[in-house]
């Protein structure tokens, strides 16, 4: 697969469907962000890494497993940039390099206890791997 | 044949950059009519104004066709240019080829084939032309004012000072606006009231000026210099002329629940009620809503303690008319409601306010009497958060939000932060901000001393959420300086909420057939070179009405508009578009279609004795009265014999035009 | 009334409650929930880049097959999978061109269903003033909070379920069964379970922020309309705890169907 | 769809209103918003000028899509030449279908004097439609045709 600055960019402003652009540089994403504190890269940043076609970087940090997919974000951006989508675009990125997986099947499988719903192993099967 | 002269106007690079000026003029000479064709750098500069002229002369032009910029830029210049060298005015057309062609088109040979074919159309209908004289109106020399917020106050003093008369109609009981509930102006800290009050004083008492207040604009008719309003003067059951203001009836009035306008509905009024003590008229007015006697026919204590007799239960909304030369648009703005924003909490929580709210609070007449306390426990706030930008700069699809920038938001919170610094020096201050946006003279410097000297905390991030927790608001954002998400336990968040225009804005804008904006901010004539006037002839823009302004502005822009009103009342006549319908009378079958969509009630029937070729007899025939008649041209196609026509765009020239361009 | 009825995964195990419940109301309530033949899991998670087809297959296939017109929900991220799924397909031409060549089904789906939540029809179809009505064992004196989540009210424009920012829906539910709602700020805000098997202390984070701000302004239970939701509320609370249950089982409750 | 030219470029008229469709198409001018240079504006008064025979004359005279553009409803500078235009364009745009003008060659769109960015992208809209139907046969006096 191709992984030049270009072709990661594109790809992710096409899949997300997002336009950095219109960023204003509020932060109103990153204030609004309930799990910040554990990502290493924050909403806003992503914004802005996009945009300076910095993804490698953000492939390579947990920070896209960490987003909680709550869309508060992307909800109540001013600026109708959507950042929460971004990440969204840059795990889905990541997940088809190869051997990418964040974790295999029987890894999630191992999950499945007497309380964990299916939908959340379900969900994990889509959001760790290909 | 005609002889018609085309002149290419390059603009310097903007129409030579992208149109081969040289090969639209040489294309042009080969046109028929065409007897000379030339380009030339700057056209509506005085060499090339004088290059017209002296062709108009040598090769006897009788109509000339100016290919350059919008005929909404210079088609004046030119037709004055014309009339100068000989030529009537109105047998000169404009080829628009900067806006509708240079500056939208990229390839120059494109643009050059398209500057020709749109200069060929200007010829052909040109060929059609007929020389017109503009007739003359007289002049309404009275100017209304519609808002009487400092705005319409300023524009009314200024037109009144140069000896009009002016009304006011003003729709609450009193004139002051928006700026009678500010407590304090940036960036010197006069108080509001102060230098309002006697500017409102000045035109209670100036003769010239009079004032019509709790009243709305119903209906405006007629046009330039010739205006008529129907103005609807509500019923305040309160006889104006007898009341004295005593305000004695505020204690025996039984009913304490109306909410208090003037203090942003933080405080209850009684049913009866001067808004605020400066009010002007300095008259009470009864809440219909909330008065006891008007709703169940009992109690009437206001009456039974009014010495002056002024109580009339029985007052009815008043229509009245009245004919005005011109009409100025200070209608103000309304701050937005922050409520569908609801990660502020603004919706359920008293504590979370507007900064107009927060004036009422610091002012001495307002619900705490000038004591900063909030709403929710009248306790003295220690932490307090701004907010900036609420509302304002939203991508149009997001819905949360004006497109724009409220532009006095950053200045009244750096007022208000100082303020409460410099009254409670041990009450801590943060201020989120996206950008602090202080062009004004000594804003910035003012800006600085609120983080300088009086310490305020200015955050550059935005508020995610504001939360209730115990007694606290816990305001948390992001500070994107130091890439952290902070939260902050506040006693009161204030939000710098967008403003908007008044909520009736819109319907005046209809009545006028003035222009706005999608926010519905009112639209100038020429957004640099004619700021104060709408493209709606006679009508002026003063104050918010036309977009966001702090009181510097707005009194400037007033006093501007009263300048334009003043040079329009001055004149004894106005030149009337000649470019009017007329009906051909041995072609008018007299069916009456054209006097039913006619908007102006311009067109007439009379009997009259016809004459043509083999006619001679009385028909019921449609006449046109040439003063009345705006030239809109609804007539023209309704009606069914093709008798009428208009000047200037007649059937023959736009046909004309059609053919050029698809040929 | 006869609906189509879309259960999902975990309303046939672990939230097997929710669905019971449901059924047992919409008894009482005179609605006759008809459950999809043969449906499947509808994928738990919306895909996050907009060239994943196969993951809204099993969507489509949902609505394909949903022949009462609408298609009701009862879980959170099902109702919000398959509302988005079904907005995508009436405005993303690429999509449902792509999709129906992936699936090639006999007679395309044609976009006219209408996915609506269980909470939905109890307001726009019965009204809560006529299920009001039929309470019989109001829950008089209860202090309930609503706990929305993210999935239920996100993204506002496409699932037009309630004010994302201000919604009323359970609270008017809470109100109409007799019970009192509470309005705690965090009722809309994420309870955190995407991360729960991943990073426990994120999801225990979100949790402890959400109790907290039910607890401080009264609530002394929470119904919610998400299995996620439930098994984090419960299993990932810390410092503070709340009973939880679903909103079908309240709803059972007050029309007197609970037990038996 | 038969283009039978390449190099076929079609012929499309505007017509704008001088108080809001005409302001807007200069200030997408102003704005340097690019739309083809096949659409060229004739200037009217109100919407309301635009008499059917002249939609009709640009048909006969090889145009291949007439645009008119007035003040939005509500708008008018002349209260309601919009309304009027509004209802003589609908049965016009009925008989022009009668006649085997295909629908989309024709248009109104209300633009305001302050939507230049409108008028661009309709005008972009329209010219792709018109590029997607093709050359316009219909009515077209073929005496009037450049070969």
């Amino acid at each position: 697969m191709e992984n030049s600055v270009k072709f990661l960019t594109e790809t992710v402003l096409r899949i997300s469907g997002v336009d950095p652009r219109k960023c204003m540089k509020c932060g109103k994403c990153s204030g609004t962000c309930p799990n910040y504190d554990a990502m290493e890269y924050h909403p806003h940043q992503f914004v802005s890494m996009v945009e300076k076609g910095q993804i490698e970087k953000l492939m390579n940090s947990d920070s896209i497993y960490l987003c909680l997919g709550c869309m508060a974000c992307v909800e109540r951006c001013p600026r109708n940039v959507a950042p929460g989508k971004l990440v969204g675009a840059v795990a889905q990125l990541k997940l088809r390099q190869q051997d990418m997986n964040r974790k295999g099947g029987n890894d999630v499988a191992a999950f499945a206890d007497e309380i964990v719903p299916q939908q959340l192993l379900m969900a994990a099967m889509r959001k760790y791997r290909k | 044949m005609q002889k018609i002269g085309v002149f290419v106007c390059w603009c310097g690079s903007n129409i030579a950059g992208t149109v081969d000026v040289e090969a639209v003029a040489e294309a042009m000479k080969t046109v028929p009519g065409v007897v000379f064709s030339t380009h030339y750098q700057y056209m509506c500069s005085a060499a090339g104004q004088k290059l017209i002229a002296d062709a108009i002369h040598e090769h006897h032009l009788d109509g000339i066709v100016v290919a350059s910029c919008s005929p909404r830029m210079h088609e004046n210049t030119f037709r004055k240019t014309a009339e100068a060298a000989g030529l009537n005015p109105y047998m000169v057309e404009i080829a628009n080829i900067r806006e509708q062609c240079s500056w939208i088109h990229k390839d120059k040979e494109e643009g050059t084939a398209k500057a020709i074919v749109l200069a060929k159309a200007a010829v052909a209908k040109l060929l059609h032309n007929k020389p017109l004289t503009a007739g003359t109106s007289a002049v309404t020399k009275r100017c209304l004012v519609i808002g009487g917020g400092i705005a319409g106050i300023q524009t009314a003093l200024d037109v009144a000072d140069a000896g009009y008369e002016v009304d006011i109609v003003e729709q609450r009981p009193t004139i002051g606006g928006r700026m009678a509930q500010l407590d304090k102006t940036f960036p010197t800290l006069d108080c509001s009231a102060c230098i309002l009050t006697p500017k409102m004083v000045e035109a209670a008492q100036n003769e010239k000026i009079n004032i019509i207040s709790y009243a709305k604009v119903e209906k405006v008719d007629g046009f330039v210099g010739n205006f008529r309003a129907t103005i609807r003067k509500k019923a305040r059951c309160v006889d104006e002329t007898k009341c004295t203001g005593c305000s004695l009836y505020m204690n025996k009035c039984p009913s304490k629940k109306g909410k208090d306008e003037f203090n942003m509905e933080m405080n209850n009024r009684p049913a009866i009620y001067i808004p605020f003590a400066q009010a002007i008229p300095n008259v009470a007015v009864i809440d219909p809503e909330q008065c006891v006697k008007l709703k169940t026919g009992k109690c009437g204590l206001c009456q039974k303690v009014c010495t002056a007799g002024a109580i009339d239960y029985t007052q009815q909304d008043e229509l009245m008319e009245r004919e005005y030369g011109a009409i100025v648009v200070a209608t103000g703005f309304k701050p937005i409601d922050p409520s569908p924003l609801n990660e502020y909490g603004y919706a359920e929580n008293a504590d979370v306010i507007t900064s107009l709210e927060l004036e009422r609070l610091m002012n001495a007449a307002g619900p705490t009497k000038g004591t900063l306390l909030r709403p929710s426990d009248l306790k003295h706030p220690h932490e307090i958060v701004f907010i900036q930008c609420v509302g304002s700069r939203c991508d149009e699809n997001t819905k949360r939000g004006k497109p724009y920038c409220s532009k006095i938001c950053c200045m009244y919170t750096a007022k208000h932060a100082m303020l409460i610094r410099d009254k409670y020096p041990d009450t801590k201050v943060h201020v989120f901000y996206i950008d602090v946006r202080t062009p004004g003279k000594n804003f910035d410097e003012f800006y600085r001393r609120a983080v300088e000297q009086y310490g305020v905390d200015y955050i550059k991030g935005m508020v995610g959420k504001v939360a209730r927790e115990g007694d606290k608001l816990m305001v948390r954002g992001s500070d994107l300086i130091s890439n952290q998400q902070v939260e902050i336990a506040a006693d009161l968040v204030v939000l710098a909420t967008a403003i908007e225009p008044d909520p009736s804005a819109r319907s005046i804008g209809t009545m006028l057939t003035a222009s706005m904006d999608t926010n519905d901010f009112f639209t100038e004539a020429h957004a640099k070179l004619r700021p104060v006037e709408s493209p709606t002839a006679g009508i002026f823009l003063s104050g918010v009405a036309q977009g966001p302004k702090d009181v510097p502005e707005t009194v400037a822009q007033a006093s501007a508009a009263a300048a334009k009103v003043i040079g329009l009342l001055a004149k004894d006549h106005l030149v009337t578009n000649p470019c009017v319908a007329g009906s051909d009378e041995l072609l008018c079958n007299g069916c009456s279609q054209c006097e039913k969509v006619c908007p102006y009630g311009a067109i007439t029937y009379v009997d009259k004795e016809v004459r043509g070729p083999g006619v001679r007899e009385v028909r019921r025939v449609a006449q046109v009265n040439p003063a009345v008649c705006q030239g809109c041209g609804a007539c023209t196609v309704t009606c069914p014999s093709g008798a009428m026509d208009l000047k200037g765009f007649t059937n023959q020239q736009i046909m004309a035009e059609v053919d050029a361009i698809c040929l | 009334m006869i609906y189509s009825y879309y259960p999902g995964c975990t309303l046939k195990d672990r939230a097997k409650q929710m669905d019971i419940y449901a059924r047992k109301c919409a008894d009482v309530l005179g609605i006759a929930l008809k459950e999809l033949p043969e449906w499947q899991c509808c994928g738990a998670v919306y895909p996050a880049a907009s060239d994943e087809i196969a993951p809204r297959l099993s969507a489509v296939r949902a609505l394909m097959n949903t022949e009462e017109g609408k298609l009701v929900t009862m879980c959170s991220a099902c109702h919000h999978v398959l509302k988005r799924t079904n907005f995508d397909w009436n405005r993303d031409e690429n999509f449902r061109q792509k999709a129906n060549n992936y699936m090639k089904p006999e007679t395309p789906y044609d976009g006219s269903v209408e996915v609506i939540h269980f909470l939905e029809l109890l307001r726009d179809e019965i009204g809560f003033d006529a299920l009001k009505e039929k309470v019989v064992n109001p829950l008089t004196g209860r202090k309930i909070g609503a706990f929305y989540g993210c999935l239920l009210l996100r993204p506002g424009k496409v699932l037009a379920f309630d004010d994302p920012e201000n919604p009323s829906i359970i609270e008017d539910f809470i109100r109409a069964l007799g019970a009192e709602p509470v309005r705690y700020p965090y009722r809309n805000e994420c309870c955190g379970a995407y991360v729960a098997l991943e990073n426990k202390a994120c999801a225990e984070m979100q949790v402890e922020r959400a109790l907290n701000s039910a607890v401080a302004a009264g609530c002394e239970e929470l119904i919610t309309a998400c299995p996620l939701c439930m098994y984090n509320l419960v299993e990932n609370a810390t410092a503070h705890k709340l009973p939880v249950s679903y909103f079908t089982e309240l709803l059972a409750e007050a029309l007197g169907v609970k037990e038996g | 769809m038969s283009v039978n030219n390449p190099n076929w470029k079609p012929k499309i008229v505007a017509f704008c209103c001088n108080w809001c469709s005409y302001a807007g198409a200069d200030l997408a001018g102003s704005g340097r918003m690019n739309y083809p240079a096949d659409v060229k504006i004739i200037r009217v008064p109100c919407s309301c000028r635009v008499n059917p025979l002249f939609i009709l004359r640009a048909f006969e005279r090889g145009a291949d899509g007439v645009i008119i553009c007035g003040c939005h409803p509500g708008d008018c500078h002349y209260t309601s030449g919009n309304y009027y235009a509004r209802r003589r364009l609908t049965m016009l745009f009925s008989l022009l279908d009668y006649l085997g003008i295909e629908r989309d060659r024709t248009r109104v769109e209300w633009v305001s004097a302050a939507e230049g960015a409108k008028f661009a992208k309709t005008m972009n809209e329209f010219v792709e439609t018109i590029y997607s139907l093709g050359e316009n046969r219909k009515l077209s006096d073929i005496r009037c045709k450049k070969s």
